[in-house]
């Protein structure tokens, strides 16, 4: 299991803030895991690519080819704007 | 010290902070950051600042921890609201003190410059025509990139 | 606003003054310059503040117009000390509030740099060795000279 | 008559704070000025050219060949040390 997060207007976008989700055994990297939730359909592959959308990995920026084993937490967002 | 807080802050305790730390110290720089009631063409009624639990400390951790590295600093302090804002309130405080000028400014710079690009805080504004979430600036990522070492 | 006096300054008046100024100021930085208690390999218990009464304001009134060419700011508090300091006791104030983050940041240290440079005041140190009049810094002309356009 | 202001390390290397003098004929700037004080002996003559001297006429920092007409505020002053 993973736990996804989604924030900000991702979260609005999707309706989620946060879900729990098995991993199939072939999505090994967040690329995949991407992929995975775009199938759900248009509102998903929209969100999933926003212009700068970031993904972390247990607190951590990571790029898509970030290798996921079950375990970890997943956060998408969009650019940061505090400050 | 780095704090993420729904409160507000208070200036003079933070700069008293710094200052009383030692003698050693001929330097420091402060920033702060206010809600404006005018940004992309609209006047703002109120924000409302979300970040990620957690992952906010840790990246603000990161930042202070390089600007360390890169400059001979004796203190930062690091305050940054969340919640619910006003204009003229005050979002977000940062604090460098050191033996000389221009340490202190340009970590205090360095700083700003990463928490507007890295750190997961989002904006959210109710303007007249309702709420939108605050689009980022191209002028902060530029600003970020000018720190890179060659 | 531009004071050259004895007496000491109180951090939060200018900061206060600065930002209830407008709600259109989104960033405000400020310097202090406090005195060290070591300088030049020495310890150092007290220091005098001498200056050159009517041109220190002229200097310090046209530094802050050159950084209000320059850069887009909303108000600029100028401070400075004369007369005897200890260790630790504030020496000069410098406060700019602006739109944008990097015009405040920028304004101030030019500021600084300056007034380092150009403003007729001179320091002189009591150690335990005697009285000393302060060399000026090779690394304080550096620093002005930085802001030289091409 | 000029008003002559000495500061810093240089009043107390001098001896004085503050002069009068009569401008003569010859000297009409601030190069010409120094070498008439630098006469007055090596005390004079030294301080006088300290590295990084400054001076000042009607407190505006200015270079030696700055022309005196008479009436002027000149100040010799060494090298700041403020901030």
């Amino acid at each position: 299991m993973i736990n996804l997060l989604f924030f900000a207007r991702l979260r609005d976008d999707l309706d989620c803030q946060q879900e729990s989700l098995a991993l199939p055994e072939e999505v090994t990297n967040v690329g995949q895991l991407r992929d995975l939730l775009c199938q759900r359909g248009d509102k998903w592959q929209q969100a999933l690519n926003m212009p700068g959308l970031f993904v972390a990995v247990n607190q951590e920026v990571c790029d898509w080819n970030a290798e996921l084993s079950g375990g970890e937490e997943v956060a998408f967002f969009p650019p940061v704007t505090g400050g | 010290m780095i704090i993420v807080q729904e409160q507000d802050f208070d200036l003079q305790a933070e700069y008293s902070a710094l200052r009383e730390d030692s003698p050693a110290i001929g330097a420091i720089v402060t920033f702060t950051g206010l809600m404006r009631d005018f940004n992309q063409g609209d006047d703002v009624q109120s924000l409302f600042l979300e970040h990620y639990a957690g992952m906010t400390e840790k990246v603000l951790e990161k930042i202070c921890a390089q600007a360390r590295d890169r400059w001979s600093i004796q203190q930062i302090r690091l305050i940054h609201r969340v919640g619910e804002l006003r204009p003229s309130d005050q979002i977000v405080f940062v604090g460098v003190s050191s033996a000389h000028r221009g340490d202190a400014f340009a970590a205090c710079e360095f700083i700003m410059d990463f928490l507007k690009t890295q750190a997961p805080f989002w904006k959210r504004e109710q303007t007249r025509d309702g709420d939108r979430w605050v689009d980022a600036r191209q002028s902060d990522a530029d600003a970020a990139r000018r720190w890179q070492k060659d």
